[in-house]
């Protein structure tokens, strides 16, 4: 099937986002898979808003821009976003507006019909499900799912504005809706980036989580905190400091223990990075990067956190990046970073971004096994004479926590000797520690995996990508391929330490990011001695999509 | 049971001799002692300062963390085990200056844990800076002409926050700060003790100047009265209350919602999640059958 | 003249910093320049430090670690540094240790012939003038100088215990002491790095300071606050997210402000770099660095924070990373860095160590001109419609002050227009104004000043350094000459952005860096494609020496 | 002389339509007029949050930094030139949580300044989370099963402190609010109010419950008497007093000693300093002729 995209705008605080759900729901319910993608302002009413429901029968999950159907809430919202109508796409739109294909006055239906004005979204999302040919019944199953713990009487009223919604979208469409969306068996598994990393956080074995709220990242505290009975303990901190303060004063105590926040909460957080570092207390950070400096654009996306994230920290210690390509890599990615931050007794790092963060993805699987939590702890009766910090060419010295055993655990961000203690002994102890926790490069540089590579024998054009570009890149091959340009992807997921790795002989590589600077370009180029033959840079806070490669790389490449 | 010496180590100190950070820890052992706990039961954290540097002296778990910071490790390692008896040694710079928020907010969470401030009215180990205690009009290194602004007043923050143990200690008072102590771990809830410790380097008066002004608080100063307390650590007068300032009945502890869901279990012992309980979530997430 | 160096160690506490002062100002005095290195334990009381004068006729800024004569206050302070005398050098030691060259019971003689001990440390003074062959008189008028204020009795009992120390030593020394060094008419400038940066910084124009006490940066302000007739305010403030946010505002309204720290306070300087990045608000951060992670060695020194201050701050962003060679250096930088940050309205950064810091540099001339501060201001009455950040290509906009005129001057964290209004429209607005504020790269670039080459033309082996390494990477030319190499060396002071620059053809490169991981390696490679041979790193908190240079070089070729 | 409307812009507000900011705006609009001043000489300074975007709704010099840490750039704005009537604009998030060791510290240095804090006991930007000032039980997104910590009381710590203007408002009283605001304006030093802004989109109570509790403080009410504004900021009543809940007598204002160095002039008025000065301190780093 061709893939059908629908757009929902209207203002914050219209409902667009509960309109999305609903939709998004039925069509799932329908048997497709869809994408769903998110762009908003900073703000709880007012704006302009979109919320956009990609359709397919396979999961593409990442965003088109043009609209089959624009669904607008209001008069400004039609004018907003009324360029991104296809040619023959449609526009439904309530009472206020001009020039639409399908104009039902929502609220006054709702009002003259159902009795309220609260209604009118109701009509809406009917009109939607209508003009897309999807069964009422898969709507009205999903209404009654969800309006289930209301009063009979609002869920009542909620199945007659659907229907109303759908009668009157049915009788607009006529010749305009070439859509039919018959009911099918796909299933699939429909969720966003936060979501999931909060589940790979418990499935981890995670069991403490403090952060200050701060978007794109909220979600995951706020998941694990409603859902209790996941066992998380879960406090709102009174400022990043104190978060991660707290987070490595959980894990010290023998508990996996994260944080998550945005890049300028982050920024916050780097003294305790290199107190990670140093007292070698494992501990997971999320952080959802949205576009900088300062307070930038806080409900937007952005790769523009690679370089400072990497390099976070005084002082020189190891640490591990990650940037998850979609939720199913979160969860996994998840995983990963407890694991490999108790492996190996460091700071892990987990990249997200604004997009991964809100954009709800599909699968046909979401496969939870694969790599299984895993714990690091030594055995306190095997051991005699307990020394925390104990040398060893590994780096890694044998971890125990406080109250576990009678052996006393002594962490200290002084450099220190075995046992913890504050030295000044330089030459004897102060040097030999600084050498064992740089020791833990050379494994751990051999755990990370190296970059995925797609479709890279027949390419002679490589488009170098990282994080939840991973999406847009594989299909922007497809468009290029079109344009008779024999591309491929390679790409990046674990940021740092870089791994071994040798990139092909003999292709062109460009370099694709949401940043203006180009900077996993330059990360590259100091490892990897690569040379790049085009650069396409986006950042405007909008995500990276296979239609904006393809367009940027023709209008670039010579 | 545990003899004195179970708490004794044998690192080197580097405080000054005759520092009165020594006094604080002999009474911290033989409060640690009285209170019958081993020292795999104790966990000391701190943050940065001569202060900060006791948990090094003396045989027991320990975090020395950054500067400013002991209050929200301290707090996590509570939330994660309980059990453990958890205390935070810090200076005034560190708990009021650096860690100012910590504190503030320390008091609203009210977590089982006791906090000693050694309070030498100075950042000693920076050689002599004013501190969020140092009197106004003090010279200090930074402040060649005086201290130009006021000090902030802890106990009495804590006092109105309902924190239900506050008292005021003094270092030169070692069998009294050792009782404080034992009175403070025994509380169920966050206990403060802001201890008077002059520093026998920077400071500016002599350490007799501070005995002839500290005065044990009367055997009827009622300490449950929030009122009165709040008097007496604000009311300037030639003598310095030490004590018990302000005692609380007990409130709920941090976290006591969620110890029922884990009864009452430390984190780490916990059983790691089922991977079905996952899985049954993530059906959640999936279009219906 | 041979370098003649001297060493007291001693406890903290026990004067060796008196004892060391008193005895460089009188080498000083006598002419020749004196290079004065300090190596201390973080205590306050106790442990064993050392203070180094390294003696020549010539300023020397780098240490010699093997001493001519070892003065040594206590019996451990005689076991530790005993091995760095050399062959035909003495041991002067008081009354508590074994096997000195020369022995004077320094308390027993204070006490019994000037009534207090508290007089022994001059008793030492006096015998280490008299080791060194320099007139008594020099002595006495300097220590007339340094009592000037003081009691007349103490003055005098100061003279007498003088002249005792040195009549013991001379008696002492017989054989023992070539030593000779006669009034000579040198004159020299003996200063440090923080004293240097205060200096230059009120030269500069800076009115306001604001700080949180840390090693090595904290006599910067301490400096600016004793000395208020330069009219500095000078705030201590609660923490260091308080001091620089202090800065900031200063400097918005309308003065030169400045912060220093070391990279522990400096990290959680990190989301108000961004935030001066975003808001184009002039701000100069001095950076101490010191060995970490964490707290590591608070007084110890290191280069390790490198690619961590290039990098810090979230989101994208220009500031200028500036690093003092020496305090003449350091003093011209600090001009440079107030005068950049106006110029580009931008953070700037400048890198100091605590070598540099607490050391003592001698320079025949002290020669301030050079660089003259220079505002860059707007003109308010040649304005009419004010825009604070009116876009324009060179990416830098009028800056005024509020209250300077009628203009009304608003700055924003959130991405704006240009009158600093935050801006939701990101292709119209957001897009513009990130690209506007990104375009400063291209000016500044061209402003960095490129590393200075030192012996290229002859070397085929470059020392590759950078900061405070300067004068140990000229020493150890020298000495790899006398091995039969012909090294030159390319010296960096400007870190980043980094500017146009081509390494020579043909010659092996050498890293010499104070870290583990080669920070500046790193940096060149990604910048500059070059390939070191070699490299050569220091990370047990000392300075690096020509001698460690040399005999590292010599064991690391092939 | 200002008119009313050289404060209005035409920047569109990202407010809900009726939120009680705005009227927290106008009474900052009316306040400023009556007071006299004309935009250019007034500064507002704000973190992030709702309350936090302020500034940019009326005709004035801002700025707007980073969330939590308005005090410190004001602090600096303030100490560089004290004839701008400097005022922060901020929420109970912002003031109370990210910043709380700011307002601390504020407290000590008692510099020229108004503080205005919209207090809507929530974190409305990000969607309604708890803040220090929700009360314990309410539930909110991250405190699901309702807050399990304290509040925190910030005008108890400002009195304690010696604050010299200590306030309430509501926002739903904004003549009442506007006369606070000239009164505090016109306090030299650290002039603060607590303005209960209910948010109408995350609030859990409607509009009228507050309107129903907010009362006047008495005429007869004496502002001075510290323990009795303790007293009233710390009773639990069912009535919310507004006003002046404390004014004391005029403290040193913050630089007061610097300002007598540099003439009282602003800095950036100040010549450069002479490159002669600077030569002849170095002399003192020269060996002797
Ligand atoms: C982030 C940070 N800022 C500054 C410092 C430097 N520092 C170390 S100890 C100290 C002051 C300690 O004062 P206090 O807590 O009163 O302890 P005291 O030495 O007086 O016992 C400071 C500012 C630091 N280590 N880390
Ligand atoms: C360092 C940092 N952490 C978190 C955030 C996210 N954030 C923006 S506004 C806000 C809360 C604001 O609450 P409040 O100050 O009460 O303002 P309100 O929106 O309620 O008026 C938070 C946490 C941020 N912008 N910066
Ligand atoms: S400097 Fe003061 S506080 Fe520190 S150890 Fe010495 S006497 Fe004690
Ligand atoms: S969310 Fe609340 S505080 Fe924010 S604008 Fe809306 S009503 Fe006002
Ligand atoms: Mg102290
Ligand atoms: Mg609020």
């Amino acid at each position: 099937m061709h893939d059908v995209n629908v757009v929902i705008a209207g203002a914050a605080g219209e409902g667009i986002q509960t309109i999305g759900a609903i939709v998004s729901k039925t069509v799932l319910d329908q048997g497709y898979a869809v994408f769903t993608w998110q762009e908003y302002e900073s703000r709880i009413r007012g704006g302009q808003n979109s919320y956009s429901i990609r359709i397919s029968d396979q999961p593409h999950n990442t965003p088109l821009i043009e609209a089959d159907i624009l669904l607008a809430l209001n008069a400004e919202a039609v004018e907003k976003y009324r360029p991104l109508i296809k040619e023959n796409g449609i526009l439904i739109s309530g009472e206020s507006s001009e020039g639409s294909s399908i104009r039902i006055p929502f609220s006054k239906v709702a009002k003259d019909e159902l009795g309220k004005k609260i209604y009118a979204n109701t009509v809406a999302v009917g009109a939607l499900i209508g003009a897309l040919g999807i069964d009422l019944k898969t709507l009205q199953k999903e209404i009654k799912n969800r309006f289930a713990d209301k009063a009979d009487e609002i869920l009542e009223k909620n199945r007659l504005a659907a229907e109303k919604g759908y009668e009157m979208a049915d009788e607009g469409c006529r010749d305009l809706c070439p859509w039919n969306l018959p009911k099918r068996d796909g299933r699939f598994y429909h969720i966003s980036g936060n979501e999931a990393i909060a589940l790979g956080a418990a499935y981890a074995g995670c069991r403490f989580i403090a952060a200050y709220p701060m978007t794109p990242s909220t979600e995951i505290i706020t998941y694990l905190a409603e859902n209790e009975n996941l066992g998380v303990f879960a406090e709102q901190a009174e400022d990043e400091i104190a978060a991660i303060g707290m987070a490595i004063g959980a894990s010290y105590a023998g508990t996996r223990a994260m944080t998550a926040t945005a890049g300028g909460g982050f920024a916050l957080m780097v003294e305790h990075v290199s107190l990670a570092g140093m007292i070698e207390v494992p501990v997971v950070i999320v952080v959802g990067q949205r576009p900088g400096p300062a307070t930038g654009l806080p409900t937007r996306t952005s790769q523009g956190d690679l370089l400072f994230v990497i390099h976070a920290g005084h002082g020189e210690f190891h640490k591990l990046v990650l940037a998850a390509s979609d939720p199913l890599d979160a969860f996994h990615k998840t995983v990963r970073a407890f694991n490999l931050a108790d492996k190996y007794q460091i700071p892990v790092m987990l990249l997200t971004d604004q997009f991964l963060t809100d954009s709800g993805f599909s699968f046909e699987e979401f496969d939870i096994d694969g790599e299984k939590p895993a714990t690091f702890l030594a055995d306190p009766d095997a051991i005699e004479d307990y020394k925390r910090y104990q040398l060893d060419d590994s780096g890694i010295s044998p971890r125990l926590y406080p109250g576990q055993s009678k052996h006393l655990v002594g962490v200290d961000s002084d450099e220190h000797d075995e046992r913890g203690h504050i030295t000044e002994d330089l030459v004897n102890v102060a040097l030999p520690m600084a050498q064992k926790r740089l020791a833990k490069n050379k494994k751990l540089k051999k755990d990370v995996m190296p970059p995925q590579e797609i479709a890279l024998d027949e390419a002679d054009t490589v488009l170098v990508g990282w994080g939840s570009a991973r999406a847009a890149l594989l299909e922007a091959l497809d468009l290029l391929k079109a344009d008779g340009i024999n591309a491929g992807v390679i790409h990046f997921s674990e940021m740092w330490p870089l791994p071994d790795y040798s990139f092909p002989a003999n292709k062109k590589f460009w370099t694709i990011e949401s940043n203006a600077t180009g900077q996993l370009a330059r990360l590259l180029r100091s490892e990897y001695n690569v040379i790049f033959e085009g650069r396409i840079h986006r950042y405007d806070g909008l995500p990276l999509t296979a239609d904006f490669i393809r367009t940027n790389f023709n209008a670039k490449r010579k | 049971m545990p003899k004195e010496n179970e708490f004794e180590n044998d690192v080197a100190s580097q405080w000054c001799p005759g520092c009165p950070n020594f006094n604080i820890l002999d009474a911290i052992k033989s409060a640690l002692v009285e209170l019958k706990k081993s020292p795999d039961q104790v966990c000391l954290i701190s943050g940065i300062g001569q202060a900060a540097k006791l948990p090094h002296y003396l045989q027991c778990n320990f975090f020395n963390g950054l500067h400013g910071r002991a209050l929200p490790a301290a707090i996590g390692i509570h939330a994660t085990n309980p059990q453990l008896t958890t205390m935070v040694v810090t200076g005034d710079g560190d708990c009021y200056g650096e860690g100012g928020n910590h504190f503030l907010h320390a008091l609203r969470r009210n977590p089982d844990i006791t906090v000693v401030v050694h309070n030498n009215e100075i950042y000693a180990l920076t050689k002599g800076q004013a501190s969020p205690t140092t009197p106004a009009g003090e010279k200090r290194s930074i402040q060649a002409k005086g201290v130009q602004i006021a000090p902030l007043n802890m106990p009495a923050i804590a006092i109105i926050h309902g924190c239900g143990f506050v008292a005021r200690g003094f270092a030169g008072e070692p069998k009294h700060l050792k009782d404080l102590l034992v009175a403070a771990v025994r509380h169920r809830g966050l206990s403060y003790i802001d201890v008077i410790q002059p520093c026998i380097t920077w400071g500016t008066r002599p350490f007799s100047w501070y005995k002839d002004r500290v005065q044990q608080l009367d055997d009827d100063y009622d300490t449950a009265d929030q009122s009165r307390a709040l008097e007496k650590v604000m009311e300037s007068s030639e003598k310095i209350p030490i004590g018990v300032l302000y005692q609380a009945s007990e409130r709920k502890v941090f976290g006591h919602r969620f110890r029922e869901i884990v009864d009452q279990r430390p984190l780490p012992e916990l059983d790691p999640i089922d991977a079905e309980e996952i899985k049954s979530l993530l059906q959640g997430f999936r279009s219906a059958p």
